[in-house]
């Protein structure tokens, strides 16, 4: 009876201890992996929102009650080095937050978007996400492909770039975007509504215009900071 | 036997009782389709003759669809029966005016074949098939589903209220009238609050007389068999005289939305509490929700305490929808929701058998 | 004025206005005379007579066998002429004694003597009832004498007298009241002290003020030392249901499974005490009744004295023929009699009256699926799902059906009146009940 | 403010992102044990109690033994041991004080440790995103229980539905398991009607 | 039982999903697109393949009645060698398939066949076991996928297929995978009530 214990306590031991064992190795294995995937992923946001920009550092302000994160951005062209800075955008869309990366320039204007995060309804709100693709599935098994490296942005994100964050932006019901609405739009700093998800589009609105007002007050105590790091 | 020419073999021999109160299934589907007449007709009057041509492919659709798939599974086919017809109408009742022909006709397909004959046809499925069509297209084609609202012109009286309210910009304009009475309520005051239209500006023009007048009689938006309550009420009417309706479901449908939203809108300190639930009551789906769909005899309880507490469910879910969820008119999915329930319900509210205790 | 009632039931066109207040006549005798040994509950009568044998009318042709079982004479005097099978109301190939007529009758047209029934103890009287082989006239044809000995251990509080006759079409109970108040009240004090009580009940419809106002006026005129009180009720089908009718007059329920007894009451039709009375004062034998013949295909419908043993054929001859082609012929009521494959059928002491149906007014044979509409839960008067019960039934899964309380059905038939697939509910859970009993009993 | 936000947490467990119909987790008891009522009932009730017990000892081990100790790859292995060492656990202590209770719980007992649904709420305690941020250990608590009353509440709706089409006409080749799934799919699409709720 | 037999019975006789009708989680809530099943199916039957080999290499060595948290422990393991895999070398296919990684250790396909298989036979046919009942998940699961992701996106491995035309939505959604299923299993019934015939 007890020798049975004692043989089954040793056998559970040793199976968990060759399956710790076993896994510890595959973690340290795919563990760098993992993280540089993770680095990655943040780079190539921060690459796709501030196109052309070397990535600063990442700065963390304290702003109201939340802490707000936003890197710098610097571009080198002519005589002057030109500031974009990047950030966090977060609102709760038609279900649960929709979390934007959006690029800056010093004056607020857009330099593009990414939505990381959404769980918006399929065919309606998760339509930010939605990209014209080149190919159809039957030019592709033909050979008939296009000859383009990389998937074209979706237009709801690509339509924010140029807009002005710093003031309001206005949402019109123009159908889906497309390139020759840019300039009309642009006149009058809107964007073009999603079909049907006029909440998402707000949300996504309103959060660049939150972050971009928070921006700026992080901005501030920044120099104010260095101002009397300074002295 | 000695006398075979007294020996009489024409008689009908059938069991007790020998005579029948006349209803026939048959005659209460017409009725229930004479009865959705009047909300039909005015239909195709407000919005043309998209809105008659949907109506005519989803009854359409529904009976083709029915015929065929009692061919295939060699079952007798009752055209007659008139329940197909009912499915086909009032699904095109529940979808937009504007909304294309195909997407209707792939509905009223799975109406018919998935949620009423898979299940064993008439008198065996469990969920409303209308209803059930209706949601499949809205989970599918959301876009035609909230999207396609007919477009007035300016004698609209939405277009005329959006008129009257002071310093109104283009775009507000076209967000209060391009939406559903309840789809204007629901996202017009955070949209317009916005464009600096304060709120109160927003439910002065929803909850005006006019307007309320107007839900009455329906000279407004919405999906194509919903706008006129005047109209669904005097079927109804005939319904409820004929006794093929009992009040059971309506009434308690219809008061718990009543007694929820005033209380909901008079907790909140709204200052229209009292035209608040008046246009809760009188737009959206609500009536024609309320007095033929929730009453399907198919997928309600049988016994009257049941179908009270089906009605009630129905109300609840459909305030809580309208309150909190993310669409803004919940009566057909309140009334899909109860339907899973009634098999629960049947068997737990039963009568009290006469000579028991306990029911 | 709310009339007292019970919950649940059904208000079908009465359909009484064809027959309605014609006077009694007498229908003549018939030649030949078909009389079931079996024309109640029970076992059927041991005949004691042989083919050839010369009978008086009212004689005794057969003997009750056993305790629930009641006896049977000869309708008409004449000769017998064979005992054999024949298809009567109950059964395809019931024993019957054919008579043919011939003699003189003592009985007719000659009012008899009263009996002091007064000075007889009660089982004397129930001797009396039992000899004139008295059964429930109303339709079930309980043998009387056996309702009314109750078992010892059974209070009885009330003697309730069913004179409600919600069934559409018929008028005798109606026409009984009118034409007899005096013999019916009589008869009702001989069942009260056979009971040994002295509370009656007499349940009337309130579709029957005539019937009301003349036994109210001869209850006046009598003032028995009884207590009889005569109460109107709503018009309602079922309201003639013994359970129904007990629990509208004194609002006790009879126990699910039980009698009416289990709710200290007995209940009677008029017609049966009508019978008693004339069983116990004037010492006739049960062997000629008063029906209704109508429906819209016979040509004189009315309420008629009848011999039984007559044949339906010639009880419809009799009232003039058929006016129409027959859809369905009726023994009894439309909601609970019973559909005749053969005009040859005598009329039985259960027999309430003939009813001929033509095409429109029959309830059509084929029946649709369940669109559980409920309506025959709002009726049912016992408090059942018939829908629910019937779909199981259908689907033969009797396992699943004794929850639902199969035996509490009355078989009053308003689900099946009401069903808009026209679905015979009712006979479905007879069926059940059937077979539920055999499964049982094995 | 806490009440409000377990309340939030319980309802959309309960109705929006139920486990069953939304998330479609649990399926294998949500079909095997949707034939009869009673069953239904005591599944139900097993899985609320082992769901809550779950999220509270895995959410327990997840933040004191495998954070701390940078181990979070095995959270897999630690919790379904955890959860069937649960069961076995649960099912001795019901065996013991209760045998009625164990009679009508006991045999769904040894099920529950391979329902995706119960290991399922345990991962999703410890995933940051869901529902808007890190939960606590009250909060993994209530969502475990939300799960558990959203899984019996389908499990029970669907035990009703399947009682009455036992007597209904359903084509042969499709009685049984697809009618089933044809069903599930409606009352899913049913509840559809609660996405993008906000309380 | 032939070796062939052995593999091929879980491809159709014993298909996991449509005949002994286990392992629906992951069936259902991953089918929404044909890559996310093909990686779906490798990863199962990767777990598959190697918890048999391990449960039929100790059998002898285990005791019966500890031997579920035995065989538990094996899976989780190669569970989680999956899902640092995946995670490390598939992102964008790790968050796809999401919680339903971790979720392998209770699929009751690979429980089912250590217990009933691999627990009583050596390893070969252990591993062909594991490739046939893989296989006739991975199957079940990408014909499943191949109609959500056609129908329900206009989608075929991530490329529209027909430009200009509406999908339904409702096939990438709970419903349309109970839908979908349904229809199959259908099928499956069909055939089987024909061949029986």
């Amino acid at each position: 009876m007890n020798a049975s214990i004692l043989r089954s306590t040793l056998i559970l031991g040793l199976t968990s201890f060759i399956a710790t064992f076993a896994l510890s190795h595959i973690k340290a294995i795919t563990y760098p992996v993992i993280q540089k995937q993770e680095r990655q992923k943040q780079e190539n946001a921060l690459a796709l929102v501030l196109p052309g920009y070397t990535i600063g550092e990442e700065r963390t302000a304290a702003v109201g009650r939340a802490n707000f994160t936003y890197w710098t951005g610097q571009k080198a062209g002519g005589n002057t080095t030109a500031k974009a800075y990047a950030f966090i955008a977060e609102k709760p869309g038609y279900s649960g937050a929709i979390r934007t990366m959006v690029g800056v320039d010093e004056k607020g204007t857009v330099l593009g978007i990414s939505i990381i995060r959404q769980s918006e309804t399929p065919g309606l709100g998760a339509r930010v996400l939605e990209a014209a693709s080149r190919n159809t599935f039957f030019q592709v098994v033909t050979g008939r492909a296009h000859e383009t490296g990389e998937e074209p942005s979706p237009w709801f994100q690509e339509q924010f770039r140029g807009v002005n964050a710093a003031a309001k932006i206005a949402i019109f019901k123009k159908g889906d975007w497309n390139e020759t609405m840019r300039d009309e739009l642009l006149l009058k700093n809107g964007v073009s509504a999603i079909t049907g998800a006029t909440i998402t589009t707000k949300a996504v609105k309103d959060s660049i215009e939150v972050g971009m007002a928070t921006l700026r007050i992080a901005l501030e105590e920044h120099a104010k900071a260095q101002e009397a790091a300074g002295k | 036997m000695q006398d075979d020419k007294k020996a009489a073999p024409g008689l009908l021999l059938s069991s007790a009782p020998h005579i029948h109160a006349g209803q026939s299934l048959k005659s209460i589907m017409w009725l229930v389709v004479l009865a959705l007449a009047p909300a039909a007709a005015y239909s195709v009057y407000l919005f043309g003759l998209n809105a008659l041509m949907l109506i005519a492919v989803s009854v359409a659709v529904c009976v083709a669809a029915e015929a065929a798939f009692c061919f295939l599974m060699k079952k007798p086919f009752a055209i007659t029966d008139g329940s197909a017809v009912i499915t086909g109408v009032l699904l095109a009742f529940n979808v937009p005016p504007d909304a294309p022909l195909w997407m209707l006709g792939i509905g009223a397909a799975f109406s018919v074949i998935v949620a009423k004959q898979l299940f064993g046809g008439i008198g065996f499925n469990i969920f409303n098939p209308a209803l059930a069509g209706r949601a499949l297209l809205m989970a599918s084609w959301p876009v035609h589903m909230t999207t396609t609202w007919h477009r007035f012109g300016p004698t609209n009286v939405l277009s005329q209220a959006a008129s009257n309210v002071a310093g109104l910009p283009e775009q507000a304009y076209d967000i209060i009238t391009q939406a559903t009475p309840l789809g204007a309520l629901k996202e017009g005051p955070k949209l317009l609050a916005d464009l600096g239209v304060a709120p109160n500006a927003v439910y002065r023009t929803l909850f005006s007389p006019e307007m309320l007048k107007s839900l009455f009689m329906g000279n407004i938006g919405g999906c194509i068999g919903e706008t006129s309550a005047l109209l669904l009420l005097a079927g109804a009417l005939l319904l409820l005289y004929k006794r093929i309706v009992s009040w059971h479901i309506p009434a308690t449908y219809i008061g718990t939305v009543a007694i929820i939203m005033f209380a909901y809108y008079s907790l909140t300190g709204f200052a229209y509490a009292a035209e608040a639930t008046l246009f809760h009551l009188l737009s959206g789906g609500l009536v024609l929700g309320a007095f033929f769909m929730a009453t399907d005899m198919v997928t309600s309880p049988v016994t009257p305490r049941g179908m009270i507490l089906f009605g009630a469910g129905c109300g609840v879910l459909t305030c809580v929808i309208r309150l909190w969820g993310g669409y803004p008119e919940g009566v057909s999915y309140s009334i899909l929701l109860m339907n899973s329930t009634v098999p629960l319900i049947d068997r737990f509210i039963r009568p009290k058998v006469f000579g028991t205790k306990h029911a | 004025m709310a009339f007292t009632t019970f919950s649940g039931g059904i208000h079908p066109p009465e359909n009484k206005r064809l027959s309605e207040g014609k006077a009694f006549s007498n229908l003549s005798v018939p030649q030949l005379c078909y009389i079931p040994l079996q024309q109640h509950v029970g076992k059927p009568a041991r005949p004691i007579v042989e083919a050839g044998e010369i009978v008086r009318e009212g004689q005794l042709i057969g003997l009750a066998d056993g305790y629930i079982s009641a006896n049977v004479h000869a309708s008409v005097p004449g000769k017998i002429v064979e005992i054999t099978e024949h298809p009567t109301v109950y059964s395809k190939r019931g024993m019957c004694v054919v008579i043919e007529a011939q003699g003189s009758f003592p009985t007719s047209g000659r009012p008899l003597e009263s009996a002091d029934w007064g000075s007889m103890s009660n089982l004397e009287l129930l001797n009396r009832v039992a000899e004139a082989g008295v059964v429930g006239l109303g339709g079930a044809a309980f043998p009387t004498q056996v309702k009314l000995h109750p078992p010892r251990n059974r209070q009885i509080e009330a003697l309730i007298i069913n004179g409600s006759e919600c069934e559409p079409y018929l008028t005798v109970d109606d026409m009984l009241m009118q034409t007899f108040p005096g013999e019916i009240i009589e008869g009702v004090c001989i069942a009260l002290k056979i009971l040994g009580i002295s509370t009656a009940y007499i349940g009337v419809e309130n579709n029957k003020l005539h019937a009301i106002a003349s036994l109210k006026k001869k209850l006046a005129e009598i003032k028995p030392s009884e207590n009889i009180i005569i109460v109107a009720l709503k018009t309602k089908y079922p309201q003639g249901a013994e359970k129904q009718l007990v629990y509208s007059l004194t609002r006790r329920e009879v126990p699910s499974g039980g009698l009416p007894m289990d709710a200290a009451t007995v209940v009677q039709n008029v017609g049966t005490i009508f019978a008693i009375r004339e069983a116990v004062a004037l010492g006739k034998p049960l062997f000629e009744r008063y029906i209704t013949v109508t429906g819209p295909c016979v040509k004189n419908p009315g309420n008629y004295k009848v011999r039984l043993g007559s044949r339906v054929s010639d009880v419809i001859e009799e009232c003039g023929g058929l006016v129409a082609e027959p859809a369905k012929i009726i023994m009894g009521g439309p909601m609970c009699g019973t559909a005749l494959d053969s005009m040859d059928i005598p009329v039985v002491k259960g027999t309430s009256g003939i009813l001929v149906l033509g095409k429109e007014e029959a309830r059509p044979v084929d029946y649709l699926p369940c669109i559980r509409c409920g309506r025959c839960v709002a009726v049912c008067p016992a408090g059942l799902v018939p829908c629910d019960m019937v779909n199981t039934i259908e689907k033969g899964r009797l396992d699943l059906v004794e929850p639902s309380h199969p035996f509490d059905c009355i078989m009053c038939g308003s689900c099946a009146y009401v069903c808009p697939s026209r679905r015979p509910l009712n006979h479905f859970i007879k069926l059940a009940q059937e077979k539920l009993r055999r499964r049982q009993k094995e | 403010m806490e009440i409000k936000a377990l309340f939030v947490i319980l309802i959309s467990t309960i109705f929006i992102n139920n486990y069953v119909l939304s998330q479609m987790l649990g399926l294998c008891p949500f079909l095997g044990v949707s034939r009869k009522l009673d069953s239904a009932l005591g599944m139900g009730l097993a899985v609320i109690f082992v769901m809550v017990m779950a999220s509270f000892f895995t959410f327990l081990i997840y933040k004191y033994v495998l954070i701390p100790f940078d181990i979070a790859y095995l959270r897999t292995i630690a919790f379904i041991l955890v959860i069937a060492g649960l069961v076995q656990f649960v099912e001795m202590v019901i065996e013991n004080i209760s045998p009625v209770l164990y009679h009508s719980l006991g045999i769904f007992l040894p099920l529950i440790t391979t329902n995706c649904a119960v290991l399922g709420v345990a991962v999703l305690n410890t995933e940051a995103g869901f529902l808007n941020g890190n939960l606590g250990l009250l909060k993994a608590v209530v969502q475990g229980l939300g799960a558990g009353l959203g899984f019996t509440l389908a499990l029970l709706l669907m035990a009703g539905i399947r009682e009455r089409l036992e007597i209904a006409d359903i084509p042969e080749n499709l009685k049984g398991l697809p009618i089933t799934f044809i069903t599930a799919g409606l009352m899913a699409m049913a509840f559809l009607g609660f996405s993008g709720m906000k309380i | 039982m032939s070796y062939y037999r052995v593999f091929a019975k879980g491809i159709w006789e014993k298909n996991p999903i449509l005949i002994l009708g286990i392992g629906m989680c992951p069936t259902l809530a991953v089918s929404t697109s044909v890559s996310n099943a093909l990686w779906m199916t490798l990863a199962a039957t990767f777990v598959l393949i190697f918890s048999n080999i391990f449960v039929s290499l100790i059998k002898s060595v285990v005791p019966s009645h500890i031997r579920i948290p035995i065989f538990i422990a094996i899976i989780a393991t190669f569970v989680i060698i999956v899902e640092l895999t995946l995670k490390a070398f598939q992102p964008d296919i790790y968050k796809a398939l999401g919680i339903f990684i971790p979720l392998i250790v209770v699929n009751c396909i690979i429980l089912g066949r250590a217990e009933e298989f691999a627990s009583k036979n050596t390893v070969l046919p252990s591993v062909l076991d594991g490739l046939g009942m893989g296989l006739g998940f991975g199957l079940t699961l990408t014909v499943l996928a191949f109609f959500r992701e056609i129908l329900g996106s206009n989608r075929l491995f991530g490329y529209t297929l027909i430009p200009g035309m509406e999908p339904a939505t409702i096939m990438t959604l709970a419903p349309g995978a109970f839908f979908t299923l349904a229809i199959m299993l259908w099928g499956m019934n069909a055939l089987k009530s024909r061949k029986r015939r």
